[in-house]
């Protein structure tokens, strides 16, 4: 598919209309409802107007408050617009609140035949029978429908691979986040795409959000860590910091930084801490001027528990940390997270519930300390770390270190689908329920942070009187999903 | 007859990215005796078949988490049948349907695997063990 | 009823017979079958084999592992065997769990005839019409039945002034936690009586557990600060600390100090931190020696939001709260907190909640900050001054000095039915949800203490833009029970 | 007819030991314009009578959060009646029954209290505006 060698450098026009137009728009019949960019802006304009998920999610940041975040994705728009509307009139949800749509996993792989059958199933079955709202195959007409109906700001998760016309659809409809990703997408949802490849995509989706925003339309683009559920804080804000360069070579002006949690309450804090700062520093010293980060977390992507009850102390403790952390954006998963895409219902209860949370400890932030400094010291190596050696590695280009970083084994994580993960990376809970890396494989740990890690996890084999191994990392897999 | 002589061909089908339930049964199972030959994830039927061919595997377990098992295993036994794999045990398992309405009636959905062909469906709460005991008992391994 | 003088003094065997003979077993015809004391302890001591509510607890204190604690109480002792037996196999309560178990308020009055009446409607009417279990109506045999139902510890809930012939009961029954209380007790809930009669009450009820302690069934009685729910956690504490003394004079050797909490997890901490470690000094520096206690958090007293999902989030943070602070104690309100006394399955889903936040986060602890020395700092100050105060101006005598404080004015709090209280205090809260003194009566506050608070209270202001007055603090009672 | 001419006598009943609710609806209810005497808690149905009648009272206001609601508000209409102040407004409100089952079947409730004599009764969960309103439609007052 791409055969030139990847680079960290801004799309040039031309080379951004021709991708538009050979490979983008011509992916499916409804890319030529969009052909006018020019138009699609001004649409966006005044369709996503008091509702811009950069302005407003930049303005809780100033304000220190919190933007609840439900997810919704179904197969059929009147179902969209049914459990969005359910869910902002049910449970106050309006300002304060945003959007984080989903579309089905064969829109994410380019399956509009697929995902075309879906729909005509999910029509005579009755009920959604896709994981998610296939926008390609709707269009950007029917996009507009939901930003119609919706009083909020608009994310759509476009990632897995080749997002680029879903990007181009939300963005027509006035969504005013789309995903600007890379080798979080690889290693969530890819098996055998390369990294080279994979950045080429985003690149263009991250220089569409950046046209937008030049053309009046302000954009958050989501840059996202959320992973495989296992993975170290460390390689967490790796991926935020590597993203957040890559985007604002593109032009990119405000990104979101959803971080996946691991619900340690001091580790994520230090984690997104150190995403925010050096999200901040490395693009600076690249150059890249005026960019703005708003940090957020994402619910623990693990597995959950499958009962109502535990559901909500995992919706209460994932919502806890973004509030004592004092992070704005809180992404909610909901009570049938064990089970099946979220329902509705589901979702009204989950925002109900975290809100209630920031109604009586919003206010609260978790106090400065010596424990969050180290823990915010040992990530911050560790990412500088690895940042320093992709730029030596890559002379100087991000996206060039990051490919010979992953080809040559020192970037790696644990358990996911991509093939070309090195895959040498065990991770283990330490006694107080951190993550840390048993095997770190060939991840340039400096020794400090090694030993660090390797003491934390002594301590948990001390308690409990058995040695950290293979079975040990089985095991804590599954350790929020367990029932007494 | 042992657990040792009976192989299992065990992956994520479709565009399914979630290999964590496959790559923690794959575990238990080789622990538990089998040979076991893990294909990883977003798997094409194809692929489930051939691998089955070449390993002469005895079970074909397909895990599917991400809500759309019901469309990409329909044909799944019809392809096994043209490989002349007519018996093969068929599996599914995860959480096989995206609405909730469906994934909570599990009666509707074992009908519908049955009808697809398939010998048993599992939702994500099954334990290992419970795997490895119906595997033991359809292959007739002594346990 | 009493007319001598109160004193801080052990009651001689002689004066515990009389008054038992005299005063309790008298009050109901159920008193006549523990008239043998010796008997009824050599009963309890086989009946709470393997559930003593002591040893349970400070082996929980030693481990740093929790105590789950629901509460029930029905009118009759079906109802309580159903809900017990319920909540215990439904949520793996057993073995780390202790129930809270409350009598019926007519009991609590010693208004038996009432809650005779009350037994009778709740037969007809086919549910329960009373609050409670009366236990003084059931009686001994029955007590013994709900023992043998449980796998747990019991703890009764023996308060409103005179609770001396239930606690008898209870702990004839096997129970091994009564309450040894005393201002928490006018203020929570009594109009009219004196302080100087329910402290003459209590040390009845500490004498009688420090009895059945000698006599080798070890007790561990709740010292609580339940309160109105709306108080100083200064106040919270010097209520903790005069009933220790008052307890351990009385030859107590364990307690259990379940804090009523306000939800700010600092403040809450800091506050039970303080009365952890006075409670210790006082005992030891008043001569009593190796009295243990026990830490626990009584979920917020305050008024709590009509809906589950709130309630889920109350539920999840008060049980956050001590977990963070590593408090052994967690007791658990349920989802019905709003509507009527908690049904089984409230108290189940209620267990399961707060036990999955342990499963996720139960071996996190708050680090240590110079926002939370400071915040404990600040409370030991105010309590320390209280409790000089009081040993001063009853000349060494803990009881004189309470009753001479509330009687001067300067042992004071807000929104109690007790008419003795001087009642000139006035709390809100500020910026960051912690309990501050907006007008503290005549309470002395040392003036470093005095000017925190008003400082705290002044971010409020300035964050709101509104002066605090009245109508800030009756907003505030409410401020966790509203709705969106 | 005003506010300001008409009195209200609030209290718990009972044993009840709650006083915040009534407290709350005191500062309220004075706010309106209203004569308001608050009795604190714990009030037998005697005090609230003559409470009443030195009063001059329009309606007592019965709190009764702890849950014996039903059983402490028997009889207060008698009472009343007895005491002469037949057609006095009376008002229940708070948590009037122990159990769930009970509380959570409202219109069981009413019929109860309107058995008993009580001219409304309310969850607590009402607001001191609707209170208000309340008092005034019943009391004849111009809003
Ligand atoms: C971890 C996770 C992810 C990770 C996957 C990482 C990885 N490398 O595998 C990430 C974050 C990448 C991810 C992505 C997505 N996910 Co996901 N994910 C989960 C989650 C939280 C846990 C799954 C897990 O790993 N469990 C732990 C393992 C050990 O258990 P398990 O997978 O269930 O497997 C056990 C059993 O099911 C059984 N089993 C499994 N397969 C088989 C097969 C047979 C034959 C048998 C007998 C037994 C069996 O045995 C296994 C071992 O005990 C679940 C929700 C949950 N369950 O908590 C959602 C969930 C599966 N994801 C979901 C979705 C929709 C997605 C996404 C489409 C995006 C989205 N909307 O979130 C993408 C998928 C993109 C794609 N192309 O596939 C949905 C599926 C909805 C549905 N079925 O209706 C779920 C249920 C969440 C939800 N409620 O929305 N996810
Ligand atoms: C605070 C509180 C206490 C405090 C009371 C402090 C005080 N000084 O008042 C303390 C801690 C002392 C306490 C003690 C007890 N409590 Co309590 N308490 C509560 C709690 C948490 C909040 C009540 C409150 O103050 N709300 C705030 C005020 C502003 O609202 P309100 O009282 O509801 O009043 C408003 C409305 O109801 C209405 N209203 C009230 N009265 C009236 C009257 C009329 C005519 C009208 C029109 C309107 C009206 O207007 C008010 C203003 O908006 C409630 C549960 C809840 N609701 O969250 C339990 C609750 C009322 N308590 C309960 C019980 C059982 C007790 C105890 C027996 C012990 C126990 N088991 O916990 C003792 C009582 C002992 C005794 N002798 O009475 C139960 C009652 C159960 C039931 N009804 O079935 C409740 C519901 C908790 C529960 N689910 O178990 N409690």
């Amino acid at each position: 598919m791409f055969t030139e060698k990847v680079a960290n450098k801004r799309l040039t026009d031309e080379e951004f209309f021709r991708i538009r137009r050979e490979e983008v728009l011509s992916q499916w019949e409804t890319g030529k409802d969009i052909e006018n960019l020019q138009e699609c802006i001004a649409a966006a304009k005044e369709l996503s107007e008091g509702k811009n998920h950069a302005l407003r999610f930049l303005e809780a940041k100033r304000n220190g408050t919190f933007i609840l975040i439900p997810q919704f994705g179904r197969a059929l728009t009147e179902y969209m617009i049914e459990g969005i509307t359910y869910v902002e009139s049910e449970t106050g949800l309006v300002p304060d609140g945003a959007w984080n749509l989903y579309s089905d996993s064969y829109t994410r792989k380019k399956e509009f035949r697929k995902a075309a059958a879906g729909i005509e199933r999910s029509r005579k079955e009755g009920m959604s029978m896709l994981n998610g709202w296939p926008i390609v195959n709707f269009g950007v007409e029917e996009a507009r429908k939901i930003t119609k109906a919706s009083k909020l700001p608009l994310h759509f998760v476009t990632c897995d691979e080749d997002a680029r016309l879903a990007s181009e659809i939300a963005l027509a409809a006035g969504w005013t986040a789309n995903s600007v990703t890379s080798l979080q997408e690889c290693i969530s949802h890819s098996t055998t795409i390369t990294l080279a490849d994979e950045i080429r995509l985003m690149q263009y989706d991250a220089r569409l959000a950046a046209r937008y925003q030049e053309g009046g339309v302000p954009q958050c683009p989501w840059n996202t860590s959320h992973l495989t559920g296992y993975d170290s804080p460390g390689y967490h804000s790796f991926v935020h910091v590597s993203e957040a360069v890559l985007a604002a070579e593109q032009g990119v002006k405000c990104q979101f930084l959803s971080h996946g949690i691991g619900m340690n309450l001091l580790q994520d804090i230090a984690m997104i801490r150190v995403s925010e700062k050096l999200c901040y520093e490395y693009c600076a010293r690249m150059g890249y001027e005026g960019v703005e980060f708003v940090a957020g977390v994402f619910p623990f992507l693990g597995a959950w528990p499958p009962r109502d009850d535990e559901s909500n102390a995992m919706i209460a403790w994932n919502a806890a940390i973004p509030a004592l952390g004092g992070f704005p954006g809180m992404i909610l998963k909901c009570q049938d997270e064990a089970f099946a895409t979220p329902t509705k219902e589901g979702m009204a209860r989950s925002v109900r519930l975290a809100r209630h949370m920031l109604t009586v400890m919003g206010s609260q932030r978790i106090p400065e300390s010596a424990a969050l400094r180290q823990e915010e010291a040992m990530i911050e190596l560790e990412v500088r770390t690895l940042l320093e050696k992709c730029l030596e590695i890559g002379d100087g280009d991000m996206a060039v270190g990051l490919c010979k970083g992953v080809a040559a084994g020192w970037v790696d994580t644990m358990v996911t689908p991509w093939r070309h993960n090195p895959g040498k990376v065990l991770l283990v809970r330490d006694a107080q329920g951190a993550v840390r890396y048993l095997d770190a494989g060939n991840v340039p740990l400096p020794a400090e942070v090694k030993q660090y890690h390797l003491a934390k996890i002594a301590e948990r084999e001390s308690r409990d009187g058995r040695k950290a191994n293979m079975d040990m990392v089985v095991e804590d897999l599954q350790f929020a999903s367990k029932l007494p | 007859m042992q657990a040792a002589d009976k192989h299992i061909v065990i992956g994520t089908i479709g565009s399914d990215a979630h290999m964590i339930g496959a790559w923690v049964l794959q575990k238990g199972l080789a622990a538990a005796g089998f040979g076991v030959t893990l294909l990883g994830a977003a798997v094409p039927q194809e692929e489930f078949v051939n691998a089955a061919i070449e390993t002469h595997a005895d079970a074909i377990l397909v895990s599917s988490l991400y809500g759309m098992g019901i469309l990409d295993c329909e044909g799944l036994r019809d392809k096994c049948v043209e490989a002349g794999l007519k018996n093969i045990l068929l599996y599914a398992g995860g959480n096989v349907a995206a609405p909730l309405e469906l994934q909570s009636n599990w009666p509707e959905i074992e009908k519908r695997f049955t009808e697809m062909g398939f010998n048993r469906v599992y939702r994500n709460t099954v334990t290992v063990n419970e795997v490895v005991a119906a595997l033991k008992s359809d292959l007739g391994i002594d346990s």
